[in-house]
């Protein structure tokens, strides 16, 4: 309605230049990162199905502050929507509201920005659902009693925390009160300190049963460590990770299964999301409805005080399928 | 103004003269330092098996050991830069890009010898080295310009030669990740590689010309020119070592991580430096012992094992980190002047 | 084994640097055993004549001739082994490594197959040098902890240690006290009577007539010319090395002293001196001398807040005086002119104005901001107040020759007002003809009122100079000599132990 | 002695004064910006250039005092850990209840001390050099940030707070318009006062200097806590751009604010260089990542080509002289 026509009429230039195509950007955390590059890869794809073009961006540093010098080149370039993986949920608003104020539709997907910066935030899979998903995959490892710990991102990292949340309130059933949480370990998504981190967690813990490793850098690193110290069959291992990067334990069984969504379609997704943003079947309110390409209808749900899309729910990687995917992101 | 007694730089001296009766007192110091830090890592490590008792067990140390071979590697490199005076801000980068280049390869050709996997990564190592060393040597750039300038260069290098990428785990044959996980008589290689590489530098800088040349271009770059040294010379080379270990250290790296990023210990080069300072060696040049860099590079390696061990929050281990090092920098410092002072005492006027 | 008379024969060098020529068309012949000293006024070119012979500088012009063999050295090793070794002016230690090291860098001793350096050997030698130049110190000591004079020491072994042909001295003695000049002289008689070659740079004429049989004059760039050292009258070689007579090297001076200004009681500091007393009034100059490291320095220092003293009290125009810092003691009236004019006393990459005016900025500041005009006015005054000879005060000080950067030292003082102006070595390698003009301007300050310390070790400069002069030795105040009494003797006595007959025959005796 | 007489006047060359290095970063800018325009047909558009400057100059306001540490032969790597604990500082005030702007002065304030107390460490222990001690430094300073905000971030400032960022006067960027008042204050003082004159005494010669009556320490710890204050200014700009405040901002800031005043023709070998090539040297590098981020320049590529120019910079001076001393010859 009246949204769809205040867009297009305050950002005549994105349609108007450039051969008339308009301009969808992806800006990813940072650069150098196969998940990202897969769902920039994605977005891609969705953008120049749909004939517009597409411009991917990502700093070589995940800081916020990078992010928004994006942003505002972006703006600067009168493009028609953004999509963005955000370095931080907050310090980014006041440069994705001027974004707004200029008549670009700005999305979120991945890692979202607060309610209040987004038209619609794009999640990759529920957060309880990965939460809650998590905890019953470790304890069917370890046999349904025993220490667990977990090794996530840095401290600050949002949707680590958001997901380590609803593991401590699937944790409060009392169906668990056999498994003990004894620590949740911060690696800050670097190789050398994750296996510091590990290796302390199997040492301060000898009786430890079971990890769950809700980041791609922390899994491998304890992938690695469980496998050097021969501990397969002894310590569990779980969490979420890129399969080319768990291939090698899971095909081991050090890392029995784990889970992922699919970044190539998070960022088909997100696509199709900015395109019906600027092309204004949707105005990001609860009940939207659309076509997303090959992934179908897709609705506009809440999410707190903001709207989302659901992309369903984290595919599982075990023995049976990782050969196929592991080559693929 | 009056010249500070400065710390003998070598080891020379200290073996030789075994039996003599008189030391100098400068020669005392310099065991005081590295004895200061003995103790300090002692003491550390006693606080810390009270708090968990799995500490000092011989595979804690050993993972210890292991974990630290990498930054004692690096940090043997860097002592030689600042020794003439200088500073590398581009190793991590350099390590990043030769690990890269080298999981590459193995990853294209899984039937490469190891060893041939580690000599490539040494030679990306050597070259990036090389190219600062000309730039520090010979077109008299700063270092730390020349090497942040660099820094930029290598990090940029190794997302371009990757393409966004990470070498994984499953892409890296066996030989080549047993590098880092392979044992020699029970001990891990990655140890045997860092005492291999002490005792050659340390052959290197007391006993052949060249090392020494290290110092004096260090100890005064004037007279150095003017002994007939090529200092441009020294200084390349200086640079090229440097460049040299840290191509070896990002194919242990990457092997030992089994992974290889486009960000690779981006950073690295500040907990370098960090285990040189601990060390004892002065960033105005002339002066660093390898037994210093070892305790230096041990000291920081326990911080990072004890810390998670002992319960310490996250939040604060940053904090605790750099309280240590500055303490430790700082006493050295008082120390170092209380026997200066407790010399002239003892002068009679 | 000569094909040639001439040890070492140099034909028409010239040597340009950025902006200078500092050798231009120079010939110098040295015949094998013999002592050649080379003289000139600062920046006449010998120490880059030096340079040019030892490889360090190469020329751009001329022939240089080796037993009558042309050669060029590319590189100081070039030098090195075809037998020449220098001890360079300014001393050239590394003061992280031992003794051993500075006295072998360069040409170590190593093993053929290995390459491994011989440690014990070198030690070894080391001491055998040491010990021929009667030096008491262990060679695996640090350099940096050893004196000034036993660094000089070092540079001598180092020049011992490489068995030379030729070897080339460049103001040896500029740090030496006349007792450890003597010891160079013999060591030099010594190598000349072994068949080396040696070229001795000074400017002390003590040093040419003690010990050399020619002697070449350079001046402003140029050769001047060549005689035998008996043959000279001292006044025809100032004129070659100045271009002009200079009448009287210590003027006749009418003291004129007024009330007593600094007094200085008991004041020590561990490790360097202690009970240092003595008094100082208006228009006296006061010396100070003393073997090298006797703690001249540092009293001075001490007295202009570089450094702290912990013992005794200063009274300073009848007040205790207390300084922290040498700002503290310019704000009292106390300047200072330090012992290293380059290091401690001039902003070299400067001009001569903004030098002058560094210490007195506030006076030229209105509101915060430098009140340009004014500064370049008392600048260009005082320039020329002391006599710097250049185009303007823009010119850079480090294009000044060391005489009259030593003048643009002393301008600065004049800026603030002082009671007090205390003068460390305020000739040290400064030449003749800015000595006198030095001289001349320390008369007339004293004659202006200022209460002066000077700092010397040079006895007739002492003599000639001073009202009354206190000697110093190992950091005490040993006498006090009143100028009716002042001679050689009473000083040299004063300054050396009693108990030994001269400071270098002690330790001789017991190495 | 016959007395003479020294001339009033420098001489004037129009060689030497075009010679001069900030002519080279003048024509570099130009170069940059033909470039940019032949690249980009947004590049020229007033607002964006307009904009662009709101996107770097946050932490131009670092690059002043550090020309003053870097011609000193100092150097402060804390910089960064200072604009992110003093920021930290502010809003964690700020959530305790104490009035904005109050907690703007605790900021500064918080910034001043951290710098002061470099400055001390740095006069009280000369043995250690700025490198180290800063080195030091910057981990606790940070980490105290950490220990404060944990993996909180921190933000809802009052509205007013963000217009520091993001607003204009009278159709300029108010950033800008604090950052030239800055950059003319700094300018004036490094140029025209007794304490500029001071600074590059004790950069040429420090020993002299002292010996001269110039308070070297005194003028050193002015100095490093000229630039922690200067450093709290750049947090309260930064934070308000981003609206909210971790403790992982500003990271690698240091960094670039040292390679700015070097590409500045600050040396440090000698005390040389002059505030304007600094400030040159802020808009060179803010134009040139803009204008390629305007065509989308991958991230690693930006990196390669500042690296470059960081190097060419600093080596183009060098080999000119090598080669006009060979000219000579
Ligand atoms: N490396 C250099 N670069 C530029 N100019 C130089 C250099 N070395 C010496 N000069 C200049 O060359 C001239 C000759 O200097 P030199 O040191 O040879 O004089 P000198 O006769 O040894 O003087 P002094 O008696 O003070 O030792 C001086 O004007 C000096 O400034
Ligand atoms: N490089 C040095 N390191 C340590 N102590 C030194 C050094 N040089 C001199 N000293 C000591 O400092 C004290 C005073 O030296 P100082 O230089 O003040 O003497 P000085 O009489 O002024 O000698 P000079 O003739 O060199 O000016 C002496 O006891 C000396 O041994
Ligand atoms: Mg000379
Ligand atoms: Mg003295």
């Amino acid at each position: 309605g009246n949204n769809n026509n205040a867009g297009d009429s305050a950002s005549p230039a994105a349609s108007g230049d450039a051969g008339g195509k308009k301009k969808f950007a992806i800006i990813f955390k940072n650069t150098g990162n196969p998940y990202g590059e897969k769902q920039m890869d994605g977005y891609k794809n969705a953008i120049e199905e749909l004939g517009y073009e597409a411009i991917l961006k990502a700093p070589d540093q995940p800081t916020a502050e990078a992010q928004i010098a994006m942003i505002e080149e972006l703006i600067s370039q009168k493009v028609a929507a953004i999509g963005i993986a955000a370095n931080d949920p907050d310090a980014l608003q006041p440069a994705l509201e001027k974004a707004m104020k200029a008549g670009i539709k700005v999305l979120s997907l991945d890692s979202a920005v607060n309610a209040k910066s987004r038209l619609v935030h794009v999640n990759q899979a529920d957060p309880e659902l990965i939460g809650r998903t998590l905890i019953q995959g470790v304890v069917e490892m370890i046999g349904g009693s025993g220490e667990i710990a977990i090794l996530s991102a840095t401290s600050q990292a949002t949707n680590q925390n958001a997901w380590i949340e609803w593991m401590k309130k699937e944790l409060e059933d009392p169906k668990y009160k056999d498994v003990k949480l004894v620590k949740v370990a911060y690696g800050d998504d670097l190789r050398d300190k994750s296996v510091s981190e590990a290796e302390a967690l199997l040492k301060s813990y000898p009786d430890l049963k079971g990890i769950i490793a809700p980041t791609t850098v922390g899994i491998a690193a304890a992938g690695k460590v469980l496998t050097d110290k021969g501990l397969k069959g002894k310590v569990q291992l779980t969490g979420l990770g890129l399969p080319s990067e768990m291939a090698e334990y899971i095909e081991s069984g050090i890392c029995p299964w784990m889970y992922l969504w699919n970044p190539i379609d998070v960022g088909y997704l997100s696509g199709y999301t900015a395109a019906a943003l600027v092309d204004g079947k949707i105005t990001g309110k609860v009940g939207d409805k659309f076509t997303a390409g090959t992934l179908g209808d897709k609705e506009v749900i809440q999410d707190g005080e903001g709207t989302q899309i659901m992309l369903g729910a984290p595919f599982k990687f075990d023995a049976s399928n990782i050969a196929e995917w592991k080559t693929v992101y | 103004m009056k010249r500070q007694i400065t710390e003998s730089a070598g080891v020379p001296g200290a073996q030789i003269n075994i039996g003599k009766p008189a030391r100098s007192v400068s020669e005392m110091i310099g065991k005081f330092r590295e004895l200061g830090l003995l103790g300090f890592i002692l003491l550390l490590s006693v606080g810390v098996q009270l708090r968990n008792p799995s500490f000092l067990t011989w595979e804690n140390i050993s993972d210890i050991a292991t974990n630290t071979a990498i930054l004692s590697i690096l940090a043997v490199g860097m002592m030689l830069v600042i020794i003439t005076r200088g500073i590398d801000l581009s190793i991590g980068a350099t390590l990043a890009v030769s690990g890269m280049i080298s999981a590459l390869l193995v990853s294209h050709y899984p039937g490469i010898h190891p060893l041939l996997a580690i000599a490539s990564g040494i030679g990306i190592g050597l070259i990036c080295g090389m190219v600062i060393g000309c730039l520090v040597a010979w077109v008299n750039i700063l270092p730390i310009i020349a090497t942040l300038g660099m820094m930029n260069v290598y990090r940029g290098l190794t997302f371009e030669a990757s393409g966004g990428k990470w070498v994984s785990a499953h892409q890296m044959p066996t030989g080549f990740k047993a590098i880092a996980t392979g044992t020699l008589f029970g001990v891990n290689n990655l140890i045997l590689i860092a005492v291999a590489i002490y005792i050659v530098a340390y052959y290197f800088i007391s006993h052949t010309r060249s090392g020494r040349r290290i110092y004096a271009v260090g100890s005064n770059p004037d007279s150095a020119t003017i002994s007939g040294i090529r200092s441009g010379r020294v200084l390349w080379l200086v640079y090229t070592i440097m460049g040299g270990l840290s191509g070896l250290a990002g194919v242990l790296w990457v092997s030992k991580f089994a992974s290889a990023q486009g960000d690779t210990a981006s950073g690295y080069e500040l907990s370098v430096i960090a285990a040189c300072v601990l060390g004892g060696v002065s960033i105005a040049g002339g002066v660093g012992k390898i037994s210093g860099i070892v305790l230096g590079s041990v000291l920081l390696g326990i911080l990072n094992n004890a810390l998670p061990m002992i319960d310490v929050s996250p939040f604060w281990q940053m904090f605790i980190q750099g309280t240590i090092i500055l303490i430790a920098v700082l006493i050295n410092a008082l120390v170092k002047r209380g026997i200066d002072r407790n010399h002239l005492m003892r002068r009679k006027i | 084994m000569a094909d040639s008379e001439y040890a070492l024969e140099l034909k028409g060098i010239t040597k340009i640097f950025p902006g200078i020529k500092a050798l231009d068309d120079v010939y110098f012949k040295l015949k094998t055993g013999e002592i050649h000293a080379l003289m000139g006024e600062n920046g006449a070119g010998k120490s880059t004549f030096i340079k040019v012979i030892t490889g360090v500088h190469a020329p751009e012009e001329g022939e240089m001739y080796l037993n009558g063999r042309q050669v060029a050295f590319n590189h100081p090793t070039d030098a090195q082994k075809a037998g020449i070794a220098a001890i360079y002016q300014h001393v050239t230690c590394y003061p992280d490594l031992s003794v051993t090291e500075n006295i072998f860098m360069g040409h170590e001793k190593i093993r053929r197959r290995t390459r491994c350096i011989l440690w014990d050997d070198m030690h070894k030698e080391a001491e055998r040098l040491l010990g021929e130049l009667g030096a008491g110190f262990d060679p695996r000591t640090p350099m940096g902890a050893l004196s000034v004079a036993e660094q000089q020491l070092v540079e001598i072994a180092k020049a011992l240690s490489v068995d030379a042909k030729i070897i080339i001295m460049d103001e040896p003695t500029a740090a030496l006290t006349s007792n450890e000049s003597e010891e160079l002289y013999r060591i030099a008689e010594r190598l000349r009577d072994n068949g080396a070659s040696i070229i001795f740079i000074s400017h002390r004429f003590e040093d040419m007539y003690r010990l050399a049989s020619k002697v070449t004059v350079f001046r402003d760039s140029k050769y001047i010319g060549t005689w035998n050292v008996d043959e000279i009258a001292n006044s025809d070689l100032i004129v070659a090395m100045v271009g002009r007579e200079i009448s009287q090297l210590f003027p006749k001076k009418e003291a004129n002293i007024g009330e007593e200004i600094l007094r200085v009681e008991g004041l020590g500091k561990a490790g360097y001196f202690a009970d240092v007393s003595f008094s100082l009034r208006r228009g006296e100059i006061l010396g100070l001398t003393g073997l090298v490291g006797a703690g001249r320095t540092e009293v001075c220092q001490t007295l202009f807040g570089v450094e702290r003293y912990d013992k005794g009290k200063v009274i300073f125009k009848g007040k205790e005086l207390k300084v922290r810092n040498p700002r503290d003691a310019m704000r009292q009236g106390i300047g200072y002119l330090s012992e290293d004019r380059q290091k401690q006393g001039l902003v070299l990459q400067w001009d001569i104005g903004r030098n002058i005016t560094l210490s007195a900025l506030e006076k030229f500041s209105g509101g915060g901001a430098i009140d340009k005009r004014k500064e370049l006015e008392v600048a260009k005054s005082l320039a020329e107040k002391v006599g710097v000879k250049a185009k303007s005060v823009f010119d850079l000080v480090s294009s000044l020759s060391g005489g009259n950067q030593q003048k643009v030292v002393f301008a600065k003082l004049l800026t603030a007002e002082l009671d007090v102006l205390i003068l460390d070595e305020p000739t040290k390698g400064v030449d003749v003809g800015a000595k006198s003009a030095i001289y001349e301007m320390i008369n007339e300050l004293a004659r202006s009122g200022y209460g002066i310390v000077l700092v010397s070790s040079e006895m007739p400069e002492v003599i000639g100079m001073c009202d009354r002069v206190a000697v110093m030795r190992e950091g005490r105040i040993t006498a006090m000599l009143d100028r009716e009494v002042l001679t050689q003797e009473a000083i040299l006595k004063a300054s050396m132990d009693d108990t030994a007959p001269g400071a270098l025959e002690g330790r001789r005796a017991e190495a | 002695m016959e007395p003479r007489v020294l001339a009033n006047k420098k001489e004037f060359t129009f060689k030497s004064f075009f010679l001069q290095w900030e002519w080279l970063l003048v024509v570099l800018i130009l170069a940059v910006s033909v470039m940019n325009a032949s690249l980009s047909e947004y590049f020229l558009e007033y607002d964006n250039l307009r904009d662009a400057t709101m996107g770097f100059l946050d932490k131009a306001f670092i690059v002043l005092p550090m020309v003053f540490i870097i011609l000193m032969g100092d150097i402060d790597i804390s910089v960064a850990s200072i604009v992110t604990l003093s920021s930290v500082i502010m809003a964690d005030l700020f959530n305790h209840g104490l009035p904005m702007g109050w907690a703007m002065v605790a900021g500064l304030a918080v910034g001043t001390i951290c710098g002061w107390i470099n400055g001390m460490l740095v006069v009280r222990f000369k043995e250690l050099s700025s490198v180290i001690v800063t080195l030091a430094t910057m981990i606790i300073y940070r980490g105290i940030a950490y220990i404060l905000l944990k993996d909180q971030a921190s933000g809802k400032f009052p509205d007013w707070f963000q217009y520091l960022g993001w607003e204009y006067i009278g159709g300029i960027p108010f950033i800008l318009i604090a950052f030239a008042v800055c950059a003319i204050g700094f300018g004036w003082l490094l140029h025209k006062t007794v304490f500029g004159r001071r600074v590059y005494a004790i950069g040429n010669n420090a020993t002299a200097s002292r010996y001269s009556g110039v308070q070297v320490d005194k003028i050193k710890v002015l100095v490093f806590t000229l630039a922690g204050l200067m450093s709290a200014v750049t947090a309260m700009f930064l934070t308000s751009r981003m609206g909210s405040t971790r403790p992982n901002i500003a990271s690698g800031y240091e960094l670039e604010v040292i390679a700015m005043v070097v590409l500045g023709g600050i040396s440090t070998a000698g005390g040389k260089g002059r505030m304007i090539g600094a400030i040159l040297a802020v808009f060179l590098i803010g134009f040139l990542r803009y204008g390629l981020g305007l065509v989308n320049v991958s991230a690693q590529m930006l990196l390669i080509i500042l690296g470059l120019l960081l190097i060419l910079s600093v080596a183009i001076p060098q080999l000119k002289q090598r080669f006009a001393s060979m000219r000579r010859i």
